[in-house]
């Protein structure tokens, strides 16, 4: 029973540092989908069952698909923050692309 | 209907009347919910009082659920009020009345969702100050911070508003992780989590490295909700950020909670432990830090929130010094002084609001002689600013009087010294932002051609709140008015003194909270109370700090008109401000590296004299 | 500061408190040790309640007042979360156009996991107080299986089939549900959140009182907590943009096309 | 063995930390928060655990016994759960909202609280 116990916790600190080191934005749902996945193993070794399922539940499911969404959501939004909302430090930039829409105040 | 049952109540009709705005929210007109939300906030503030008046012969304990302790150990959760907390939470309920009355005329876009985040946020204060036991103070911690971020980044339009919730939220979350991290290795040792319980068990034991470690780990996340020093940073930005309503709750109570749940958690559960000597010394130095800190920031703010929130952080510094002494002098002193300070800044905060809502801007140098058309307005500002200054009938200076003497007498004799230095820097700095707007007094201050030269906020660029109302709604100046009355009360009540100085001494006496929570015995034979009132000295220090707080606030408008001679003296402390100014430097990781330092500094200083 | 002199003061304050957790771990009870107090009374204390999963008992019965906290937390994070992914002044809602096409067997298959999964949700949540599970973690299954309908159809399908004031409401009930029984718990027995009702036979579907009603409360106000919660952010994502992207004649992102239906323009 | 359980659990809060520190991206930061809350999850089961005992969840093969995992740490751990779920979604709205004002998520190009 030991063993199992050592083994998981080792798997939850290995993909515990993965996620911390995972700088990549698209990595990081993924990566946060495992860390779940090793900490329901884990508490099962614990003889956690109840703790386990919303682990499994929230930590592998839910949780990450909102960090997916954000990640998403960000990664589309510079593509229209810089074109739409940069009038104030790229000035000299506005007459090159003209018949832009104004700024948003 | 005993008054035990009242406590549960306070924290379960809050969350109902929350649930049934969410939900019929969109239905009922808006002045309905209005005055459904301030009617339910008046009735837990009823409800606070009646407990504040019984509590004052006993304590009102109740076990929920019904789970009697059994030989000093139970399986339920305690709610036990004894004056003090009590007290506090009818500043609880008080402040977020009066928050929702000044409110009404309020962000039209959130509005039914605003009130119900106001009033899950009171449940969540009044379930904190109310809990006996250690995991339930951290889950009501989180719901305080839950619904605290959201009100904080609510006008999302403005992006120091959203910036100043996430590090709020980054920065508060972490300190309480790392709480529920120390109640972790307590119960490893105790199995319980009763702080009557705890305190039973922990008397007979001598203080080894896990009860200080642990001890250190819990009040950690209540002293960075109560802004102590290397803790301070994420305050000054999610109050310059949040809407003014909800800046009087996180000024006036919330972060004093902070240092309410440290104290109790130290006197009922670790008093008996770890000697007094030790936390004393701690503390005052932490205190004297923030103190010092709170108002040199103070004083170099031009964005109006954001010296009021380190005028708060001095303020704090200060209390924590009063409740540092661990007696009941100092502890009658400091919470006097809470309260005095709750109503003043808390009414500098909502009439900093109108200058918003009017001029659409809260910086010092563009608001410059701009609000010299209202009367009322201005005589209600100074009013305030001079009460924050010290002047003898508002309770803040009563309080401050008390505390001072406390510290000074429990060996400490520099303390009056920095008390009055601290008032007189804050105070003359709120003057100094007075005279300037109301006034027009001193120099035009020369308005920089970009909003914020990136070197410091200036609140140039804050949305205003609501639609730029012509004439302040009666319903503002109400608030403000009751909330500075209620300050001149504590100072002029006749028996105002001597109530805090009998709630300061139940407080204290942790042996007779163990006994009458574990096993309602009798309230153990009571101590004389410290005598708490107006003293010729006290009254002489306090016009002391008000005319230095003057003198500091003309200072500040004509310093440039000063002889060379005297502005070079100035010269080094030059060093030190761009320092300071370059730590407070709203980055996330900054906050966090400083968070794990001061968790390392507090424990060298408490932990390494008993090794 | 400097990123290299945050990651000093990070370094130094860490390192410290790394050293405090071994001092401290060294003094605590051996791992897998046998002397837990609070258990050894929690036991017994869900026996007499016939609550045979001693966690729920833990939860919904003898500390029910931390779950009442938790559960209005997550009241208050999905209140937040609206108020703050709400369209801003200058952004408005976009009708979503259908993009891309879900395969047949991914069609089926959601067709075949939704009742199945929302089945297992319910299951969880009434079996809480016999087997592991419970309001919570069966919310949570709910709440994931209604996605389903998102997998299988498209974001236009899942929005017609789940209204999200429905959900708001069922949110409210469920954790005014969870309040007005432990005000209940005040005028029956005079103890907040007591458990007032007959225990029932140990083991059984009917048993431990209060704790399978709470369950129900939780697992109603977390189902449709959550679905709110990912709505939020699928909206964010998919259906709010930016008011002056639309102005642009090119446009590179896919909301292009569809015509604004939101409510929150600029006047 | 009797003590590394504790160690993995102090080793995600600390490196949670560092996660935050050295974040570049504010939804890191706020995935570097939650991992620093599982480490209070690994250690409240850590310190309820009993070898050779069983779930605490009675039935017909089990008989109520005191042979059984500490519950109570269980609870709070779901509590715990629920709280990092909701706070982490929170979070993630304010991060979404602050890329959106201010064009970037990275916390060091953040101009807004200077001073």
């Amino acid at each position: 029973m030991n063993v199992l116990i050592v083994a998981a916790l080792t798997l939850v600190g290995l993909a515990g540092t993965a996620v911390v080191a995972a700088d990549m934005p698209e990595r990081q749902a993924v990566t946060l989908s495992f860390f779940g996945l090793a900490l329901t193993v884990l508490f099962m070794a614990f003889q956690a069952p109840d703790v386990a399922l919303s682990q499994l539940g929230v930590g592998a499911a839910i949780v990450p698909l909102m960090v997916m969404l954000a990640i998403r959501t960000i990664s589309q939004r510079p593509a229209r923050e810089e074109e739409a909302g940069s009038g104030e430090d790229k000035a000299s930039q506005e007459e090159v692309l003209p018949g832009r829409g104004g700024d948003p105040p | 209907m005993t008054t035990g049952q009242l406590m549960p109540l306070m924290i379960a009709i809050p969350i109902v009347m929350a649930c049934l705005i969410l939900a019929a929210g969109s239905y009922l007109p808006r002045v309905v919910t209005d005055i459904l939300a301030t009617a339910t906030a008046a009735g837990v503030a009823g409800m606070a009082a009646a407990l504040l008046i019984h509590s004052g012969h006993s304590r009102v304990v109740t076990w929920l659920g019904g789970w009697r302790p059994a030989r000093g150990v139970s399986v339920g959760i305690p709610l036990v009020a004894d004056p003090l907390n009590a007290g506090l939470a009818l500043l609880v309920a008080g402040l977020v009345s009066c928050a929702l009355l000044y409110s009404w005329k309020y962000m039209e876009s959130v509005s039914g969702r605003f009130f119900a985040l106001m009033l899950l946020f009171l449940a969540g204060m009044e379930g904190f100050t109310l809990s006996g036991d250690v995991f339930d103070m951290f889950v009501f911690f989180e719901l305080m911070g839950a619904a605290a971020y959201a009100l904080t980044g609510m006008k999302i339009e403005d992006k120091t508003a959203v910036q100043g919730g996430l590090i709020f939220g980054v920065v508060n979350s972490l300190g309480a992780y790392i709480s529920l991290f120390g109640v972790g290795i307590l119960y490893s040792r105790f199995g319980q989590l009763g702080l009557p319980q705890l305190g039973a068990m922990l008397r007979q034991h001598r203080p080894d490295a896990l009860v200080i470690v642990a001890f250190v780990l819990i009040i950690t996340g209540f002293l960075v909700k109560a802004a102590m020093v290397p803790f301070h940073f994420w305050l000054a930005d999610a109050h310059a950020v949040a809407p003014a309503p909800v800046c009087v709750l996180f000024s006036g109570v919330m972060v004093e909670l902070g240092l309410y749940g440290a104290a109790r958690v130290y006197w009922v559960a670790f008093g008996g432990t770890i000697p007094h000597a030790d936390v004393t010394r701690a503390f005052i130095v932490f205190g004297a830090l923030t103190a010092a800190v709170g108002a040199v920031m103070c004083f170099l703010q031009r964005h109006l929130k954001r010296l009021l929130a380190y005028s708060t952080i001095s303020h704090v510094g200060l209390f924590m010094m009063g409740f540092a002494v661990l007696d009941d002098d100092g502890t009658a002193g400091a919470a006097l002084y809470v309260v005095g300070h709750a109503g003043v800044k808390s009414a500098l905060f909502l009439l900093t609001g109108i200058l918003l809502n009017r001029y659409g801007n809260v910086d010092e140098h563009r608001l410059y002689g701009r609000a010299r058309g209202d009367r009322l307005t201005a005589c209600l500002y100074f009013a305030a600013a001079l009460g924050l200054a010290g002047l003898p009938p508002f309770g803040l200076a009563l309080g401050k009087s008390v505390t001072e003497d406390a510290v000074a007498v429990a060996g400490y004799g520099w303390a009056p010294v920095l008390f009055i230095a601290v008032s007189a820097v804050t105070g003359g700095a709120v003057l100094r932002a007075g005279l300037r707007v109301f006034g027009g007094l001193g120099p035009r201050p020369a308005l920089e051609s970009t909003a914020g030269a990136g070197e410091e906020s200036t609140g140039g660029e804050e949305k205003p709140e609501t639609g730029g109302l012509p004439r302040t709604p009666v319903t503002m100046l109400l608030a403000i008015g009751i909330l500075l009355a209620g300050s001149l009360a504590a100072g002029l009540l006749p028996d105002a003194g001597q109530a805090f100085a009998h709630a300061a001494q139940r407080f204290t006496d942790a042996a007779g909270y163990i006994s009458q929570a574990l096993s309602h015995a009798g309230a153990a034979p009571p101590r004389p109370d410290p005598a708490v009132a107006w003293t010729g000295e006290g009254i002489g220090l306090d016009f002391l700090s008000v005319a230095l707080a003057l003198g500091v606030a003309f200072l500040g408008l004509y310093a440039r008109r000063l002889p060379a001679a005297l502005r070079r003296s100035a010269a080094p402390a030059r060093p030190v401000i761009a320092v300071l100014r370059q730590v407070h430097s709203g980055h996330i990781g900054d906050y966090v590296a400083w968070l794990f330092t001061g968790i390392a500094s507090l424990t060298a200083l408490l932990g390494l004299p008993l090794l | 500061m400097s990123r290299s002199a945050r990651l000093v003061v990070f370094l130094i304050g860490a390192g410290c408190v790394a050293a405090m957790f071994a001092v401290a771990f060294f003094k605590m009870p051996a791992f897998g040790g046998s002397m837990h107090l609070y258990r050894d009374l929690a036991v017994p204390a869900s026996v007499s309640h016939y609550t045979a999963n001693v966690v729920a008992s833990v939860n919904f019965d003898q500390r029910a007042i931390d779950t009442l906290g938790e559960e209005t937390i997550l009241v208050a994070s999905v209140i937040g979360a609206a108020v703050l992914l709400r369209p801003a002044e200058e952004e408005a809602e976009m009708r979503p156009k259908a993009v891309g096409r879900t395969l047949e067997a991914t069609k089926l298959a959601g067709y075949l996991l939704l009742p199945v999964t929302l089945l297992i949700g319910l299951d969880v949540v009434l079996h809480g107080q016999v087997t592991p599970g419970g309001g919570f973690q069966g919310g949570v299954i709910l709440a994931t299986g209604l996605h389903l309908l998102y997998v299988t159809g498209s974001y236009r399908a899942l929005d017609r089939l789940r209204p999200l004031e429905l959900f708001d409401t069922g949110e409210a009930v469920g954790a005014a549900a969870f309040a007005g029984v432990g005000i209940a718990g005040i005028v029956v027995a005079g103890n907040f959140l007591a458990n007032i009702v007959p225990g029932g036979t140990f083991g059984q579907l009917l048993s431990a009182g209060t704790v399978p009603i709470l369950n129900g409360a939780v697992g109603l106000e977390v189902g449709c907590g959550i679905v709110v919660l990912v709505a939020h952010f699928l909206q964010q994502d998919i259906i709010i943009s930016a008011q002056a992207e639309q102005a642009k004649p090119g446009g590179s992102s896919e909301p292009q096309a569809g015509e604004r239906v939101g409510t929150a323009e600029r006047s | 063995m009797s003590v590394y359980p504790y160690f993995v659990a102090a080793w995600l809060m600390l490196v949670g930390g560092y996660g935050i520190v050295r974040s570049r991206n504010l939804v890191h930061a706020v995935v570097s928060l939650s991992v620093a809350q599982a480490g209070t999850y690994v250690l409240l089961l850590a310190v309820g655990y009993q070898r050779g005992a069983l779930a605490p969840v009675f039935g017909s093969t089990t008989k109520p016994n005191k042979h059984v995992v500490d519950p109570v740490v269980q609870a709070m751990t779901l509590t715990d759960i629920v709280v990092s779920a909701t706070v982490t979604a929170l979070l993630l709205a304010l991060a979404v909202q602050v890329n959106k004002r201010q064009g970037t998520p990275d916390p060091d190009e953040l101009q807004a609280l200077k001073g």
